[in-house]
């Protein structure tokens, strides 16, 4: 193992033992919360569930939508249509912000 | 040698919090959008299923509807009938 | 079979399997003797024999009533001419109470 490596591991390590991984990525679910990414993604879903009939609104993921009915679209199928609009929904600031605590986590282990 | 050693530990420290940022945002979109899919596609269904409740409640009110005053229809006009064809004999 | 023939498929056979068409038809023919619908068709009916001779009023099966005279009229012969009035007679007052028990029921037998 090269020392990135071992470094990467220690590290996870160190931050599922202390949790701060779960106080991370909690901190992370209340910021999105916070700044209204799941509200945007709620209104993102209607939208489509919506706009099913809507031949100008319609992409590939929503023709597979249209084409099994409501009935046959599983949640999985959801997913794969709004998981990019989820991803560019998160805004910069809370990245910034998620990237700072964890740099100061690695800043405070840096005997590692 | 002590600077370089200072250098590359910031680099990997840099390198590190990118991607554990980048590991933690991603599980933590899986999660919103896995629930969000979930509950919004229920949503959806019952959403879909009230409609179609009320729609078909309306067809079956106005077939029942339709056939209860064709009955009744036929039953006012028999009596009517009768009462003015009793009504003519009578007068004949 | 789509899902909205299935459905009311399935309300009309729940209406007669719990006996609750059979109270509509009684529901309905309490209100429209109330509402003096039946009053009204009646004396529709008989106003058709009486005006047999204004031709501002005349339609198709009037002429045939006309025609054929009273003691040769059919039942069918008048159900066709009264029918679209004995529709239009209904309140919309009755329609919507029907359409209201439709759905009290409906929702008392949520296993649709």
């Amino acid at each position: 193992m090269n020392k990135d490596a071992q470094m990467r591991a220690t590290i996870n390590q160190k931050l599922i033992e202390t949790g701060e991984r779960e106080r991370l990525k909690e901190l992370l679910r209340a910021k999105l919360i916070e700044c209204g990414w799941k509200d945007q993604l709620k209104a993102h879903c209607k939208e489509i569930f919506i706009s099913q009939e809507d031949k100008s609104k319609s992409s590939k993921q929503r023709d597979v939508i249209k084409e099994k009915g409501l009935e046959h679209v599983t949640v999985d199928d959801l997913v794969a249509e709004i998981t990019p609009k989820g991803r560019a929904l998160v805004p910069d600031s809370v990245k910034k912000e998620l990237l700072q605590r964890i740099r100061t986590f690695l800043a405070q282990h840096a005997s590692l | 040698e002590e600077e370089k050693q200072k250098q590359e530990r910031e680099r990997l420290i840099k390198q590190l919090s990118h991607s554990l940022g980048a590991e933690l945002t991603e599980e933590v979109i899986k999660e919103g959008v896995q629930e969000t899919s979930a509950s919004e596609l229920k949503y959806a269904l019952e959403r879909d299923q009230k409609a179609r409740i009320a729609r078909c409640s309306e067809e079956v009110c106005a077939d029942v509807m339709q056939l209860f005053l064709e009955e009744e229809i036929f039953q006012s006009a028999k009596e009517t009938l009768q009462e003015l064809q009793c009504f003519c004999k009578y007068l004949q």
